[in-house]
């Protein structure tokens, strides 16, 4: 691989950036990373689409963590009440429609849980350096795609980011070992 | 701030873990206490364990009452000489802070249960639990230090392996 | 920078640098006035503090508790304030479910409402307790007796309740802010760049941390829905559980969820009208924001009218004589006048929001929402301490009066509350930036069309 | 630890191995084990002995048995030997260890300086100061000396009377304001012979009492109330089921009023002249017995004053009232008439009617060997008084609880009399009034602590030994009066060394009487052993005196005063005595329900004429309307309690409150009504002026109507005696269905299952329940502010509602119920416990772990007997009272709930017993405090898996399996909690 560079480009507005995430998938040019400031719906399904992607996986851990808390909700409650059989008022010593309550609250507190940490998990959170590429605007008004592209690549992705509205391109070595990954 | 993080995280990290331990193994004000000194170098082991005298011979209220009962000067007195009035003779030193009367000895407890556990001896002792059981091989000590802590998991546990109740109200009233 | 803060939003179509610039001149360091204020708050909870501490040190026996109101001033605070919380989820996870734009001004501090509400609700079943020191008997955990709690109790369900509630709240408030905080950091300076630094976690915004966020953010609130209705149940049946007459009902569950998204919008009014003028916060919380909100109170209301109307009509229809002589009492007794003050506040007072010209001053909004928090309040009071009042053997009916250690812990968890609420919001994002510049053009056209453009002071 | 605790004393309490008074906490009740240097034989530390003795709380002479923990006396229970208690004792009896543990019991003898100070002296200096007062009065003249003190049975009195001769002198007074002479003088002028007669209330099947609250502190309270049970007991009659008839006859209804059928509201003072019309109608309608021998038209001229018309008039009773009393006197197969109060006309009238009737002999009875008098007679100690004041009197030795400064009418004089006195010695526990003013006080030593006997009536020799060591530095009073007449100048020889002497001597010569052939030691030891020597004392036949008939009445003047004020003997303080304790400040009067404080009772009709809070609006407290009420011996201001319960224009006010002095807990409390009622009368007419201050009553209660709840039940006589269930007012009963649906299979109680019935129609409400329940399970005492806040920690309350206008046709006079936890099978208040301290034991108790509490409350709130109590403040107990807890029961710390346990300690103790025995308990072995203590015998406790166990028998002799058809029920079934308690309804006769 030749030197790489990173071509900075800055979006206006999210439908520009949009485009240009799509104009870059159709070159098939998928070494890019976007930056948004608030998640614009269009951003999002271009991007996905652009890597091939599904839906997170966030999901699974909200639906592992969610059975998790049930399930040991019923071991919970039912389990500590057959250590000791203690009658009160009559009832069953595991009497279940009581429990339900506490079967989904754990339900939810486990998949809440699980979820936020899959959240960070996927997301690679915390970051300590900052990824190449990242403009403190592209946290306030402005859209962000950073494309590493190869020398003699450059002035394509140039004109096909110009072609979807940027509004700037900066060049930028990129870093030796970066591998955009998702 | 990329810096920051990583100090931080592992602080806040090393905060929890040693709160944690902190609270683990902190001291336990109710816990047995193993350091609690009597007025005399009585001996468990000379009495009980070479003289094989049987507990019951001086706690002899346990079968009857709920507490076992320390024993009355007097039965120390039986084997040890009849000069009570004139003051026991020491066996090696000193065994009051006076020579004078009165001659009660101010026994330091060594079990302590809370009040609202109304633990009675009797039935144990009828049921055939040894004293050792929960006592420890007091033949064995000088000084009798606890073994167990006496807590409701230690009762508990007995109480299960005997089959014997388990109902919160008969000891807790 | 201070002067382009200051500049806020200036033009009729606010661009999204200057909703930036408006939102972090609200959270900006606060002046004298905020830190007397925050000192004012906190001398409330110290004082609060102090009684408790009074209260664990005397017993209850400077309080006017007694035979047979065993419950009654600090569980109706414990209601009050989870009821408040409500309206916080409501806003941010239902209408986010169901896109709804004008939640985008609010929600952030209704959330923040939220969380605090809960905190706050949370030290009462504390304070109430006779013996605080074992509070954890509640929580289970491997212990040498092998005793656990009971499941069965509606208390464990509480703690199960309020607990996975405050836990859901705050993540859900803290994974929505991290974008804010972000944005934040970067104009930030010393000691606020580190905490923001801390607190982001490093994001930027990039599609793959956007990607997994929506997600998350979506199941939350998905999780949050269920939750929040699942919790005002909980506490209802607290009493619904029971056999007291005036409690034992089935109407309480939806009763007292509807109460609940009640009092705590009125409290999402009483708390943003005096802030988004303090703040400037103005063209972000606009009138259009605080018209859509009073609607909900509104609608609420009418709907806990009709609510009374059921609990009465059911009492009347059963014909037991034990529960009717329990409604009468606590419309005619002795402490009747509780009961109609209530019926006033909750009832009569926001009729006066059907009257567009009230909707949209925000004086008149702040004066109704006020009413309706003293009248929700006293909603719970008349009915736990009015009916542990008149219970099943009238030999036992006794009225109870709050005594200065109840009254002065009640001051102090609204110091408390305030506290920590004022806190927030001058060191974190109170509004989101992140979705007001999502659906900014709704943001515009509140600006600029729908109510008359005011410039901010 | 008080100084005042002997060594001894101090030696056996730390010897017990847990001290009681330690909180639920984790701090270990005691650090240090004492053991005895000598054993005593008699104690097994942990193990209870008990000793029998003589309750002194009143003259009634009821024998008890002390329950004695490591020395110091935890429980009073009634001796079963003994015939007048027979096992029970009242309230005051069960207070009486409040009086050992006082915490304002003199600790050692003081004198009073020249300015008026009390300064600490030595027994020693003390007695020496006494003595050669005592000498020097004798020395100037005869009956220079004055003794004034309580009976104390009759060898203890004659100490006194030997020492008091000692100092050459004969004035001896043994003086109680409430007496029996106005009984003994009736029964002089009827029958020639002054001993009281002894009454058979179970034989009777009407019982019509003239102003004698025998239910509550007339006569023997503890044994007529066993026989008024029985009395009221269903039996088959001669037309099916019945139950005796009573009435009572006073301005106020009372507890004896309240049990009876009939309240007869007659005017203050004209008992007597009621009793009179109805022996007037008796002999009009030719109801005399046959057996009489008495000329009828010689009655009718004797009654001819108090035709029905005039009495009517007088009395305010109505005519058709009078008749049915009489119908009901001269009609039954042996009826009773009672005649209580001071007026001897209202026991001449009564004593007359029983006699003419047929039934002195047969429910009225005179015995042979009646006892001597015990009190002297009021003109005699008036003229000790007038002695006194007069100057003749050098030293008053005033001693043994009489307290002649409270309690002697103040037209006598008598507290200026004896403050003046040159001299005076006080001798007692707890400092009274005529202590304040005494020049010298010596601590005395509490009944309990010292040797007795007793000799209530014929046949009944009942024995005290002192039960524990005494808890002060205090010595007993005749050991006191012993060693002083031995010190006398006189010379003469004192036959006794100390107390413990003079009762063994006396026993000796009892013996001789009594058993002549036995072993002198046998019967010492046997009567220790059952408390006394107890005989069948043979009836003496006795008639009517001749000229009886021939000594007119005068009626009793209308009074033209608009009010007229009223005292009567509050059921707990008596004539005063009982005000120290704390258990009986707190339990609530019966009927009225207040504590710690004096009222007056106006009915609603009097209070809105003076413009009163009516009856309704005050229900929340006992009321706060301060009236000034002008009598002719001065001005008294009480709170006025708005009650039905009296006759309109009466001001009935308690006897016993208004103490200046007497100790913390009786101090400024009330009105001491002793001094506003003249002598000889209980009634005064007076003025009224409604105050503009208030001052609060409190009460427990809450509201006095029932609200046709079922809480307390009642049928009807007829309605039992024909098999049917109550006629229900109540709309939702009908809906209830008889057997609840059951989501669950209900749990199995394979071993015991503990189960309590309560008789409703036994229960007169006197609250020895739960005064017994105060001492077995350490239940804390708040006093008037935490009452007035609803913290009263009672676990068992006597509940008491007034019938409504409109229910008043088909109910008793007053329901009264006790209400204890109803260790419900479907315990409401268990599966709201987050911790599990609420739960159900395998016995079917419903427990309450105290130490597993957080306090919650949520369990109360549940419950719908409202039977659960919060300890919401700190419990103390100031030394020594500390010492009377009973170390079997844990106290409680603030913070936590607590609640009626069955005396689980009790039911442990026993089982423990039973199971190291290898043996089965037995029925009865276990037995409840309040079931142990009741006089009544209206709690049964048992086994329910027992089919041969007295509870079992009870509740199916109640219920509808029997011929009887059906008495028992549950308190509130709506609720469908299942409660292990049964109650038996309350009957009434159907009013026609």
């Amino acid at each position: 691989m030749s030197e790489a560079i990173s071509l900075i480009s800055t979006f206006a507005t999210d439908e520009d950036c949009a485009r240009g995430i799509e104009a870059l998938h159709a070159a098939h040019i998928h070494n890019f990373r976007a930056f948004y400031p608030y998640p614009s719906e269009p951003l999002l399904e271009a991007a996905n689409e652009a890597r091939g992607l599904g839906r997170s996986p966030v999901r699974w851990w909200v639906l592992t963590g969610g059975l998790t808390g049930f399930l040991s909700a019923i071991a919970l409650t039912i389990g500590t009440s057959l250590e000791w059989n203690l009658n009160t008022g009559g009832r069953p010593v595991a009497s279940i429609p009581p429990y339900v309550v506490i079967m989904f609250e754990l339900m939810i507190l486990f998949g809440g849980i699980s979820g936020v940490i899959g959240f960070f998990f996927h997301s690679r959170m915390p970051v300590f350096d900052p990824e190449p590429g990242y403009r403190s605007r592209f946290n306030a008004d402005k859209f962000g795609l950073v494309v590493q592209c190869a020398e003699n690549e450059v002035s394509r992705c140039e004109s096909i980011l110009r072609g979807a509205g940027a509004e700037d391109i900066q060049r930028e070595a990129a870093p030796a070992a970066a591998a955009h990954g998702h | 701030m990329g810096t920051t993080n990583r100090i931080l995280i592992p602080i806040a990290l090393l905060i929890f873990i040693g709160g944690a331990f902190t609270v683990a193994f902190s001291e336990r004000p109710w816990a047995p206490r193993a350091d609690v000194e009597q007025p005399i170098p009585f001996s468990h082991r000379v009495h009980a364990g070479i003289n094989k005298i049987p507990c019951q011979y001086c706690h002899e209220y346990a079968r009857v009452s709920a507490t076992s009962g320390v024993p009355p000067v007097a039965r120390c007195v039986g084997c040890h000489g009849s000069s009570l009035l004139g003051g026991i003779e020491p066996i090696t030193q000193p065994w009051t802070d006076t020579h004078q009367p009165p001659f009660e000895i101010r026994w330091n407890r060594v079990y302590t249960l809370p009040d609202f556990v109304k633990f009675v001896h009797k039935p144990h002792i009828w049921a055939g639990v040894a004293c050792q059981e929960c006592h420890g091989p007091v033949e064995t000590m000088d000084r009798v230090v606890p073994v167990h802590e006496i807590n409701m998991g230690f009762c508990l546990k007995c109480h299960e392996q005997r089959g014997a109740t388990q109902d919160c109200f008969v000891c807790h009233h | 920078m201070a002067a382009a803060v200051e500049s806020g939003i200036t033009t009729e179509s606010p661009t999204l640098i200057e909703v930036d610039r408006q939102a972090q001149f609200a959270f900006s360091p606060g002046g004298v006035k905020y830190w007397l204020w925050v000192l004012f708050c906190a001398g409330l909870t110290a004082l609060g503090g102090a009684y408790w501490l009074h209260q664990i040190y005397y017993t209850f026996n400077i309080t006017g508790y007694g035979q047979p109101t065993m419950w009654a001033v600090y569980i109706t605070n414990f209601v009050f304030w989870v009821g408040i919380a409500h309206s916080g989820t409501l806003i941010s996870a239902i209408l986010y479910l169901f896109r709804v734009r004008w939640r985008t001004g609010i929600f952030r501090l209704a959330e923040t409402m939220t969380v605090f509400a809960v905190a706050t609700a949370g030290l009462f079943p504390l304070i109430h307790l006779g013996r605080v020191w074992n509070f954890y008997w509640l929580v289970p955990y491997p212990n040498e007796r092998s005793l656990q709690p009971d499941f069965r109790s509606p208390l464990v369900w509480d703690l199960f309740a309020i607990s996975t509630y405050l836990t859901i709240s705050v993540m859900f408030l803290f994974t929505g802010m991290i974008p804010d905080i972000a944005n934040a950091r970067e104009k930030a300076t010393g000691f606020r760049r580190i905490l923001y630094s801390i607190l982001s976690f490093g994001w930027q915004g990039t599609d793959r941390q956007w990607r997994n966020f929506s997600m998350v953010y979506l199941l939350l609130a998905a999780f949050a829905t269920p939750l929040v209705l699942s919790v005002h149940s909980v506490v209802s049946w607290d009493f619904a559980m029971t056999q007291l007459p005036g409690w034992h009902s089935t109407i309480f569950a939806p009763y007292f969820v509807a109460g609940a998204i009640f009092s705590g919008c009125a409290l999402v009014l009483t708390l943003a009208i005096p802030m988004r003028r303090l703040m400037k916060l103005e063209n972000l919380i606009t009138i259009w924001h605080l018209d859509c909100l009073s609607k909900i109170v509104l609608l609420t209301s009418v709907v806990m009218t009709y609510s009374y109307a059921t609990e009465s009509f059911m009492v009347w229809y059963t014909g037991d004589p034990i529960e009717l002589a329990t409604f009468h009492e606590r419309y005619f007794g002795p402490q009747g006048y509780w009961f109609w003050l209530m019926i006033f506040c909750n009832c009569v007072v926001p009729l006066l929001l059907f009257i567009p010209t009230v909707r949209t001053t925000t004086i008149w909004l702040f004066i109704v929402s006020i009413f309706v928090n003293i009248g929700m309040w006293l909603e719970r009071f008349v009915i736990i301490s009015g009916s542990l009042s008149t219970n099943q053997d009238p030999s036992q009916w006794k009225f109870y009066m709050p005594f200065a250690t109840e009254i002065a812990i009640t001051i102090g968890s609204f110091g408390w509350f305030l506290m920590n609420f004022s806190l927030f919001a001058k060191f974190l994002p109170i509004v989101s930036t992140t979705e007001l510049k999502d659906g900014i053009k709704y943001l515009r056209q509140a600006v600029r069309e729908v109510y008359p453009y005011r410039r901010a002071a | 630890m008080s100084d005042g605790l002997s060594r001894r004393t101090f030696l056996k309490l730390a010897a017990t191995a847990g001290a009681a008074t330690a909180i639920p906490g984790c701090e270990p009740a005691a650090r240090k084990i004492v053991p005895y240097v000598i054993p005593d034989e008699n104690i097994i530390p942990g193990v209870p002995s008990y000793y029998a003795t003589l309750c002194n709380e009143c003259d009634a002479g009821c024998g008890v048995i002390a329950k004695i923990r490591e020395g110091r006396v935890i429980k009073l229970e009634g001796n079963p030997n003994d015939p007048i208690s027979q096992g029970a004792i009242c309230a005051r009896g069960q207070a009486a260890l409040q009086g050992v543990y006082n915490p304002d019991r003199l600790g050692k003898p003081k004198r009073r300086l020249p300015d008026g100070t009390l300064r600490e002296i030595s027994w020693e200096d003390a007695l020496k100061l006494l003595n050669d007062r005592l000498a020097a009065a004798a020395k100037a003249g005869k009956d220079r000396v004055a003794f004034i003190g309580a009976s104390q049975g009759p060898t203890l009195d004659k100490i006194a009377v030997t020492w008091a001769q000692a100092y050459g002198s004969s004035r001896v007074a043994f003086w109680a304001r409430i007496n029996d002479e106005p009984a003994r003088a009736a029964a002089d002028a009827c029958f020639g012979r002054r001993d009281l007669p002894v009454y058979r209330l179970n034989q009777a099947q009407a019982i019509v009492s003239f102003g004698a609250d025998f239910l509550e502190t007339w006569g023997s309270p503890v044994e007529q109330t066993r026989q008024f049970a029985e009395f009221r007991t269903p039996r088959d009659g001669t037309n099916g089921v019945t139950i005796g008839k009573a009435a009572y006859v006073s301005p106020r209804m009372g507890l004896t009023g309240a049990k009876s059928d009939l309240w007869v509201a007659a005017n203050p003072g004209t008992e007597g002249d009621v009793a009179m019309a109805v022996l007037n109608i008796i002999a009009s309608q030719g109801w005399l017995a046959k057996n009489a021998a008495v000329d009828a038209e010689a009655v009718k001229k004797f009654t001819a004053a108090f035709d029905p018309a005039s009495v009517s008039q007088r009395s305010g009773v109505a005519v058709d009232q009078l008749n049915q009393l009489a119908a009901w006197l001269g009609q039954a197969d042996g009826a009773l008439a009672l005649a209580g109060g001071d007026d001897p006309q209202a026991y001449i009238a009564a004593y007359l009617i029983n006699a003419l009737t047929g039934n002195v002999g047969r429910t009225m009875v005179f015995l042979e060997g009646a006892p001597a008098e015990a009190t002297t007679r009021p003109e005699e100690v008036h003229a000790i008084i007038r002695a006194i004041s007069s100057g003749a009197v050098d030293v008053v030795v005033a001693a043994g609880g009489a307290n002649p400064v409270f309690t002697m009418p103040s037209e006598w004089g008598a507290a200026a009399a004896i403050k003046g006195a040159p001299f005076l010695v006080w001798m007692g526990e707890v400092p009274d009034e005529t202590a304040a003013g005494a020049h010298l006080l010596l601590p005395t030593h509490h009944p309990l602590e010292s040797w007795r006997d007793s000799a209530p009536r014929a046949g009944v020799y009942g024995l005290g030994q002192p039960v524990m060591q005494p808890v002060f530095a205090s010595r007993p009073l005749h050991d006191v009066l012993i060693s002083s007449a031995q010190n006398a100048a006189a010379g003469q020889t004192i036959a006794w060394e100390n107390a413990q002497d003079a009762i063994t001597s006396a026993w000796q010569d009892l013996q001789g009487k009594l058993a002549p052939s036995a072993n002198a030691t046998d019967f010492w030891n046997q009567a220790l052993r059952t408390g006394g020597a107890f005989q069948e004392a043979a009836v003496t036949a006795v008639t009517l005196k001749g000229d009886v008939l021939n000594t007119p009445l005068a009626p009793r003047a209308e009074s033209r005063s608009q009010f007229t004020l009223v005292g009567f003997p509050h059921i707990f303080f008596y004539d005063g005595r009982g005000a120290n304790k704390p258990w009986l400040q707190e339990i609530p009067e019966p009927t009225n329900q207040i504590v710690w404080d004096g009222w007056v009772e106006v009915h609603p009709e009097t209070a809105a004429r003076l413009g009163l809070q009516t009856y309704e609006s005050t229900y929340l407290y006992g009321g706060i309307n301060v009236l000034e009420i002008a009598t002719p011996s001065g001005r008294l201001e009480l709170t006025a309690n708005v009650t039905p319960l009296v006759k309109p224009g009466v001001l009935a006010a308690p006897i016993g409150q208004g103490h200046t002095a007497y100790g913390r807990y009786a101090k400024g409390r009330g009105v001491n009504l002793w001094e506003y009622l003249p002598a000889g009368s209980r009634a005064v007419p007076v003025t009224v002026r409604v105050l503009e201050k208030q001052y609060k009553i409190v009460t427990p209660l809450g509201k006095s109507d029932m609200m046709g709840r079922s809480i307390v039940e009642a049928m009807s006589v007829e309605e039992l005696a024909a098999g049917r269930q109550p006629e229900i007012v109540r709309e939702e009963e009908a809906d209830t269905p008889k057997t609840a649906y059951e989501m669950y299979d209900p749990w199995k109680y394979p071993g015991h299952k503990w189960g309590m019935t309560v008789d409703v129609q036994a229960c007169t409400g006197c609250s020895a329940c739960v005064a017994a329940c105060y001492a077995e399970n350490n239940l804390p005492v708040g006093g008037k502010f935490e009452v007035d806040r609803g913290r009263i920690m009672s676990w068992i309350r006597i509940e008491r509602f007034i019938p409504t206008a409109a229910e008043a046709a088909k109910a008793p006079n007053l329901y009264i119920a006790p209400i204890m936890c109803q260790q419900c099978d479907h315990a409401p208040c268990e599966p709201v416990c987050p911790v599990f301290a609420s739960h159900h034991t395998p016995e079917g108790l419903n427990a309450q772990i105290y130490n597993r509490c957080v306090g919650t409350r949520f369990c109360e709130n549940n419950c719908p007997y409202k039977v659960r109590r919060f300890n919401w403040f700190q419990a103390e107990w100031p030394e020594p009272l500390n010492l009377q807890l009973n170390p079997d029961v844990t106290v409680r710390g603030p913070g936590v709930m607590e609640k009626c346990t069955f005396c689980i300690q009790r039911i442990t103790t026993a089982e423990i017993d039973a199971r190291t025995a290898n043996r089965q308990l037995v029925d009865g072995e276990i037995i409840t405090a309040c079931a142990q203590a009741c006089p009544a015998r209206a709690i049964t406790f048992g086994d329910l898996n027992d089919p041969n166990s007295a509870i079992i028998k009870r509740r199916l002799e109640n219920s509808a399996r029997s011929h009887n058809q059906g008495r028992t029920y549950t308190m509130l079934p709506e609720f469908n909690a299942l409660p292990q308690v049964t109650y038996l309804r309350s009957l009434y006769w159907e009013k026609a």
